[in-house]
């Protein structure tokens, strides 16, 4: 209805392949970009960055993560939660032994450690398929936290096992650390996750983007026209941990701020899987939705006996929580297999084609 | 030097001075080994037949043992209980069946393992919801008495769920060989359509194998549960049966049983023997090592059927 | 067809064979007791339209699957391009310049026809991930340059119409056509193309015909095809190798083979889709 | 300077615009193409030069000024140069049909003794090659597109790119060859034949000079207002002049940009990707655009459709008035600006007509109701009248003057006249110089002092719009002698939803009458709302109901004739409905669906006796071909009605 792509004609392929070929997308995105970083952090309250925004930006991460591998690639991973958390301790590793590497950097860093790991369990990848290679990742779920838990160096020996995000300054403002406010941390968050969501569908639409999609729908065919599967599958697992673990060193220092290894159990790893069930299998723009909706239900689920005020003991609540949340899984499953995303994806359609119906 | 000592030398030095407290290890194993092994026979049961992957395998299990707790506290007698249990568990199958399986129906089998995953968290909460979250004691009778064989300490409850879970394999090895009900099964297993052209009811089968799991499922959970006690953790077995099975190939019985009895015996071992150089607590994971670094040899599993490549 | 039409106002020239590119040497395959090949042996030559023809289950689909590494053969060798090799990945072979559709439509459904094609052009495109993720220099150059590749591609194929639509929702008359585009985007020197035709009407078939006709004339692309209508086959094809149980039974021109015995008693012997 | 932004260029011949446009503007886009996925782009540095390279190497291949040079294909860049290329040598191109049949080719060929043919394609150069001998003095081919051509080997066929390449040589030797080349040409020149494929008869070659087709686009790019930065889509065949005036001279002299489609099929898509601002098509490409629209609207959901419908109907009432900036009451103001944002402007939207400044259509009467519809979407559709033989303008709907039943106002510099016989003649700047070898004629068409006989009859009403009433031959007279416009009456008829057909006689008698076959579909659906059951066509075509519909549509088309002096007297009198629906098979109508009113006349001579009687039935026998080709005959009687027009009895008098 909005739409008015009559002489939105394209010269040349530049044109024909930028990521958002339509003006009223461009200002509608622009106009998003301005409202999230300029609005929101203005009006928005303590508990809403720090309970909902903030937490939602950190799933999104690695959300988009899970979503190359499992959703592009089709290599479903159930060690999600142990990528993050080799982010996490990576970087707290980095920044209490180097304290002036700047905590952007190290965060960028970290990720390259994850990717490392992420690469090892992928090798499995190259011999097993499907639930034999989901089994395989959720070993490395195991052995990480295992391996955080055991070994004091990842903690510096502290004896509580925690870790801490310490003071860091970026630009004279404080961003991590106790002293840091909501509104800063929200701030490179979003950044974050701005940045990485491009760069993402820049490697979904490039070619190795469609080389993991050729290895998801038919991978004989895929071998057959030259593509090394390996290589394919680990460059996979290595970008997809890249972003878990960025999205790990972000949970720490950026929304928790201390944290232990059950942070990174595998619920978070089921968590994360949720996400892109719910937003959209092979979508970055589901990959977001779905974490936005995934960490909003628990909040609204608390809240709505609260405004309708039937007293609810809080364990009760817990497992009525449990139930819709497995529910809704199996819900999408059936209704939209390909989920947020493809519902957008038909209204965005309707659109464009307004008034006719098809 | 003396690293490469304590892992390659000492354990076995040990083991050959102390050989009881070897063999004790090895039983111990072989007791927990079953036990897995009870669990991954549900998953392979309905992997045959539906070409399902259900995880929520481990959270029937927990179902079945919280039903059949619930229902002692509440002073049901135990034979009542255990058949009102059994009940729950078909009733449960009909459910997912027709809510879950059916819609699901031609899918990707990677979808219907996802979906599994959210029946998973649904019957967790839909358990505790009814019977609570917090522990219960199960306790249906079986005498728990140590006693000693040839200087070893054995404890009778070992005993009868070892048996009980060598019988159940035997029960459901005939069931699927012997009976009609069993060639039906496999014949979905090997291939849908012509199951259905031989007049066999897709939704039927799977009725029956998801009940027939849910038994399953059921003994497990009185087996773990006498032993420690009903509570959450006890799904998480089922994430330690998952090696087991694919250890064991997906599709085999006698692998799954096998699988458990290598898992058991070698996640012992290791935590007994080499547990300590690494800091103790290896077995959360020593067993998934296991699988994969195994499954990088024969992807198939041990007794699993050759996955072929057709062009 | 092209040449028919063009036949009466023109002299084409006679259709000069190149050397030998492919050679098979006495290759044998079989899977657990089905002998699937015996002692094969024929070669293929630089320019041609070799069709590769014989009863279901005479282990034609085998020998495209070992000529291009799917499969590895028990025994015998395969000279590609003077290089003899025992057995190797899909992979190499595709980098080797052979390329290959399938008889059973393969192509990647979860993608838009354009990618498919786009996707059959990887070996032509570099894997740096920095580039790519920020979607530029070179990276968005040569997606910009392989684009223009596959737009040719697109065209020669006059598929413009179906450029954005997901390939599952096409009819599979189109599909065929989009897998030939894929395997044409790595400019192979061999294609092996798996029964391109069935399934097809009449006009679907002839244009099927005339691009197979075009790319060997326009790219000088050596086509080995296997293909169950004997119309067809005995008009494109220079030569045409028979097979009947594993064995290969005849080789030769379309007449030859025509006229072979062997050939008749076979296609007598079983009755059923042929021609 | 009309459009304000316009850089105007000087120039008598198309060569020497299309060199100064290349000075004025070099790095604008001149013309584009949609090929390989995208619109390709060339700059008027570009084309020109192409052009000059392509030029110089038909020079090389030998052709000579007043070489004839055909070209042949789809619109497509590349030809449009060869034709500016042809010009810059002193040649004429002659564009042919690119779906001309081989022997209508071959007639052209010959006819204008064509020397070089430029080909689009291997389709092209078939049908050529299959009729080459007829013509001896074709002696070079040049195909645009290689695809296929491989094996095409013959000496006399030359790839596009290889005449350049020797173009580009030929004129790095010297340098100033082509300028000279130019600069012989002077307005006066003949500069393109183009064939008008003539109802009857072989097609004749109208000759057009420079200065006919330079000052005609220059004063219909004034007047209407044309400016550099218009789009226009060039879909319609290169040989028919609209194509040749709007996207080859306007576009030259605007400096806009043309853009050719992809391909017949692509057609309404590539239209929709372009927007253009600047739009030509025939009465038919609107209406089935418009079937399309509703046909695509039956499937919407009930509300979307209601929305649809409503807001059409608010269009319908106050649309066309907004457009012409008429008064409009506020509230209908407000709903008409909701339903742009809802329906209108989606719609012209998905159409491609976002950005339409200016619509046009000629060549048949258009329906009411879809002439309605654009303009009610605030497009600005308008009729003009045009020939070949004119360089298109003879008359042209100025903004906010557009009546339906007008072809509007002279166009500039352009006299119009009607003849005593009620025939149209016009002298205009674009008036051809004659037709080639063909004296005789010419001489019948072209009077001495320039005056061009259209065939056409037409009257100019009050406000001087002409209004083209019908073919000047068929046009006859009532014996009073008011003018009586068969066709004219026809259409007014057939523009009736209830009327499928229509057959009008007068001419010599008193009144007028009209046999009608009424539209099955949409009297059946009537019908069955009036709760009317019938069994088939003659059934429902003899129900009094249908006769009364029928009647009371004939009362409002006399009513409107009234006001018209000139036609007043060619009311309706009586009519009756045909017992079987005219059918080409049957010879009643041509395959093109024209009734054949001589025929029917005597066919049907008991009816239209009867008509002229004051009989109120008529027994009619028919012979008719079943749908399985069995001929049989039909014996029905049929109602005769007459009609109780409003009294016009002035003009009458007047008249007799």
């Amino acid at each position: 209805m909005f739409y008015r792509e009559a002489g939105q004609f394209k010269t040349s392929y530049i044109q024909d392949q930028r990521l958002f070929s339509i003006v009223q997308d461009r200002w509608f995105i622009a106009a998003f970009t301005l409202f999230a970083f300029v609005v929101v952090p203005i009006f928005a309250s303590d508990y809403w960055l720090q309970a909902i925004l903030i937490p939602f930006l950190v799933y999104a991460v690695a959300a988009i993560g899970l979503n190359l591998l499992t959703g592009y690639c089709g290599q479903l991973s159930l060690g999600t939660g142990g990528f993050m958390a080799v982010g996490a301790y990576s970087s707290y590793k980095m920044t209490t032994a180097f304290p002036d590497l700047n905590i952007i950097l190290i965060f960028l860093i970290s990720g390259l450690f994850a990717a490392a790991v992420g690469i090892v369990f992928g090798l499995p990848s190259l011999r097993i398929k499907g639930f034999y290679l989901a089994v395989a990742t959720l070993a490395s779920q195991f052995f990480l936290i295992w391996l955080f838990n055991r070994v004091e160096w990842f903690y510096n020996y502290s004896p509580s096992g925690t870790i801490f995000a310490p003071p860091r300054t970026v630009f004279g403002v404080m961003v991590t650390g106790p002293a840091s406010t909501p509104e800063v941390r929200y701030l490179v968050s979003l950044t974050f996750v701005a940045v990485l969501a491009v760069v993402a569908k820049n490697l979904v639409r490039g070619n190795l983007g469609r080389t993991w999609m050729a290895i998801r729908d038919m991978d004989v065919a895929a071998e057959v026209i030259g593509i090394r599967p390996l290589r394919t599958k680990l460059s996979a697992f290595a970008i997809s941990s890249y972003f878990c673990g960025v999205s790990g060193s972000m949970l720490l220092f950026l929304w928790l701020g201390s944290v232990e290894t059950i942070v990174f159990d595998i619920n978070v790893s089921f968590l994360v899987l949720f996400m892109i069930i719910v937003g959209g299998l092979g979508s970055i723009l589901g990959s977001l939705i779905g974490a936005a909706f995934i960490t909003m239900l628990p909040i609204i689920l608390t809240n709505i006996p609260g405004l309708l005020n039937i007293p609810l003991n809080v364990e009760l609540a817990k497992h009525i929580e449990l139930m819709i949340f497995g529910g809704i899984i199996i819900l999408f499953l059936i209704v939209e297999p390909l989920g947020l995303a493809r519902l957008w994806q038909i209204g965005k359609e309707k659109l464009r084609i307004w008034p006719f119906p098809h | 030097m003396k690293v490469l000592a304590a892992i390659f030398i000492d354990p076995f030095v040990e083991m050959v001075q102390f050989p009881v407290f070897f063999a004790e290890v090895i039983t111990g194993g072989i007791i927990v080994g079953l036990m897995y092994a009870l669990v991954a026979l549900g998953f392979v049961l309905i992997f045959k037949a539906s070409g399902v992957f259900n995880f929520a395998q481990g959270v029937m299990v927990l179902f079945a043992a919280l039903t059949l707790a619930g229902l002692m506290d509440n002073g049901v007698p135990i034979w009542l209980a255990f058949i009102l249990t059994i009940g729950a568990m078909i009733l449960l199958a009909f459910a997912i069946e027709r809510m879950v399986l059916r819609p699901l129906i031609n899918q990707p089998e990677i979808i219907l393992f996802m979906a599994t995953i959210g029946l998973t968290f649904f019957l967790q909460g839909f358990g505790e919801m009814i019977w609570g979250g917090n522990i219960r004691k199960l306790d249906i009778g079986i005498p728990q008495r140590p006693f000693e064989v040839g200087g070893m300490l054995l404890n009778q409850f070992d005993l009868v769920a070892a048996s009980t879970a060598a019988i159940l394999v035997l029960v459901l090895a005939l069931l699927f060989t012997k009976t009609p009900i069993g060639r039906a099964l496999r014949a979905v297993a090997d291939d849908h359509q012509a199951a259905l052209s031989v007049g066999i009811s897709l939704k039927y089968i799977w009725v029956i194998v998801w009940s027939v799991a849910g038994i399953v499922a059921l003994i497990a959970g009185i087996m773990w549960g006498s032993r420690s006690g009903v509570q959450f953790s006890l799904s998480l077995v089922a994430l330690k049966a998952l090696p087991v099975l694919i250890l064991g190939g997906l599709t085999s019985m006698p692998g799954a049983i096998v699988g458990g009895l290598i898992i058991g015996v070698g996640e012992k071992l290791a935590e007994v023997y080499w547990g300590p150089l690494l800091g103790g607590g290896i077995e959360a994971w020593f067993a998934y090592v296991v699988a994969v670094i195994f499954l990088l040899f024969r992807p198939q599993g041990l007794f699993g059927e050759r996955i072929i490549e057709r062009v | 067809m092209t040449e028919i039409s063009t036949a009466e106002n023109t002299q084409p020239e006679a259709r000069q064979l190149g050397g030998v590119l492919l050679k098979v040497d006495d290759i044998s395959v079989s899977f657990g007791e089905v002998r699937a090949l015996i002692g094969v042996s024929f070669d293929i030559r630089e320019r041609e339209i070799l069709s590769i023809i014989g009863p279901n289950g005479a282990g034609k689909t085998t020998m495209l699957n070992l000529l291009n590494g799917v499969y590895s053969p028990d025994s015998g060798t395969i000279v590609f391009k003077g290089e003899t090799r025992q057995r190797m990945r899909p992979h190499e072979s595709a980098s080797l310049g052979i390329a290959r559709t399938f008889q059973n439509v393969a192509l990647f459904r979860g993608m838009s026809t354009l990618d498919n094609i786009m996707t059959g052009r990887n070996l032509k495109m570099s894997h740096n991930i920095f580039t790519q993720g920020l979607y530029w220099g070179p990276a968005r150059r040569q997606e910009i340059e392989q684009r223009a590749f596959v737009e040719q591609i697109i065209d020669f194929l006059e598929i413009e119409a179906i450029r954005r639509v997901p390939v599952g929702r096409l009819p599979y008359g189109l599909q065929k056509r989009v897998e030939l585009g894929r395997a044409l985007a790595a400019e192979p020197t061999l294609l092996l193309l798996d029964e391109p035709m069935a399934g097809m009407n009449t006009e679907e078939k002839e244009d099927m015909c005339r691009f197979i006709f075009d790319l060997n004339e326009e790219f000088g692309t050596t086509v080995a095809l296997i293909e169950h209508d004997m119309g067809v086959v005995m008009d494109i094809s220079d030569r045409v190798v028979v097979l009947d149980y594993g064995r290969k039974i005849a080789d030769g021109s379309p007449d030859e083979v025509r006229a072979s015995q062997a050939v008749i008693d076979a296609y007598l012997g079983v009755s059923h889709d042929e021609t | 300077m009309s459009g304000g932004q316009n850089i105007a260029i000087s120039g008598d011949t198309i060569p020497e615009l299309l060199i100064e446009r290349g000075k004025a503007q070099p790095h604008r886009s001149a013309i584009r193409e949609k090929d390989f996925g995208i619109w390709q782009s060339w700059t008027w540095e570009q084309v020109c030069a192409e052009v000059r390279a392509f030029a110089c190497g038909l020079s090389e291949m030998g052709l000579a000024r007043g070489d004839k040079v055909a070209i042949l294909g789809d619109n497509r860049p590349r030809l449009y140069w060869a034709m500016a290329a042809v010009q810059s040598m002193g040649g004429v191109p002659v564009p042919v049909y690119q779906d001309a049949i081989a022997d209508e080719v071959s007639y052209v060929l010959s006819h204008a003794e064509i020397r070089f043919a430029v080909l689009e394609n291997q389709e092209q150069v078939d049908k050529v090659l299959s009729v080459r001998e007829n013509s001896p003095a074709l002696e070079g081919l040049i195909y645009t597109d290689p695809r296929g051509m491989r094996n095409y080997k013959m000496p006399f066929l030359h790839g596009f790119e290889d005449v350049v390449e020797r173009g580009r040589k030929h004129d790095a030797a010297q340098a100033n060859f082509f300028d000279g080349e130019v600069a012989k040409g002077k307005g006066s020149d003949l500069a393109i034949i183009l064939y008008t494929s003539g109802t009857t008869g072989r097609p004749k070659g109208v000759m057009l000079s420079y200065d006919n087709i330079v000052i005609t686009a220059r004063n219909a790019n004034r007047v209407e207002n044309v400016r550099e930065d218009e789009e226009v889509l060039a879909y319609l065949p290169m040989a028919w002049v609209g194509d040749h005036i709007f996207s080859y001279a306007q576009a030259l002299i605007a400096g806009f940009t043309v853009s050719c489609p992809e391909s017949s099929d692509t057609l309404m898509l590539d239209l929709r990707e372009l927007g253009p601002t600047f739009f030509f098509a025939p009465p038919r490409v609107f209406e089935n655009i418009l079937t399309t629209v509703v046909v695509r609207m039956e499937d919407a959901s009930a509300l979307k459709r209601w929305m649809f419908t409503y807001f059409m109907e608010v269009a319908r009432r106050s649309g066309t008035n907004i457009l012409e900036g008429k008064p409009v009451p506020l509230g209908d103001r407000l709903l008409y600006a909701m339903g742009k944002v809802l329906v209108y402007g989606p719609l012209r939207n998905t159409l491609g007509f976002t950005r339409l400044r200016r619509a046009y259509t000629a060549g048949e009467a258009i329906g009411p109701e879809t002439f309605n519809f654009y303009r009610s979407l605030g497009i600005n559709l308008k009729q003009l009248y045009g020939q070949t033989e004119a360089s298109v303008y003879v008359t042209i709907q100025p903004d906010n003057e557009v009546k339906l039943e007008t072809v509007g106002k002279a166009a500039p510099d352009c006299e119009i006249k009607i003849a005593d016989n009620g025939e149209v003649l016009y002298r205009s700047p674009g008036v051809f110089l004659g037709y080639y070898q063909n004296d005789d004629a010419t001489a019948e068409t072209k009077t001495a002092d320039g005056w061009v006989h259209t065939g056409d009859a037409g009257v100019i009403d009050e406000d001087g719009h002409l209004k083209i009433i019908d073919r000047a031959k068929d046009v006859g007279r009532l014996a009073n002698g008011t003018l009586f416009a068969p066709k004219y009456l026809e259409n007014k008829l057939k523009f009736l939803p209830a009327i499928r057909e229509a057959v009008a006689f007068g001419d010599g008698s008193d009144y007028a009458t009209a046999m009608i076959n009424i539209d099955i579909d949409a009297v059946g659906n009537w019908a069955e709302r009036q709760g009317i059951s019938y069994t088939n066509y003659i059934d429902l075509a003899d129900h009094d109901k249908v006769y009364e519909l029928v009647a009371g549509g004939i009362r409002d088309i006399n009513a409107n004739l009234a006001k018209d002096p000139n036609l007043a007297g060619s009311a309706i009198r009586r009519f009756l409905i045909l017992h079987k629906e005219l059918d080409a098979d049957d010879g009643e109508l041509t395959r093109t669906r024209k009734v054949r009113r001589g025929f029917i006349a005597e066919r049907y001579g008991t009816l239209v006796d009867a008509l002229y009687s004051n009989a109120t039935s008529v027994t009619v026998e028919a012979a008719v071909v079943f749908e399985d080709g069995r001929k049989g005959k039909v014996k029905a009687d049929l109602k005769i009605r007459n009609v109780d027009g409003p009294v016009v009895a002035e003009p009458l008098r007047k008249a007799g």
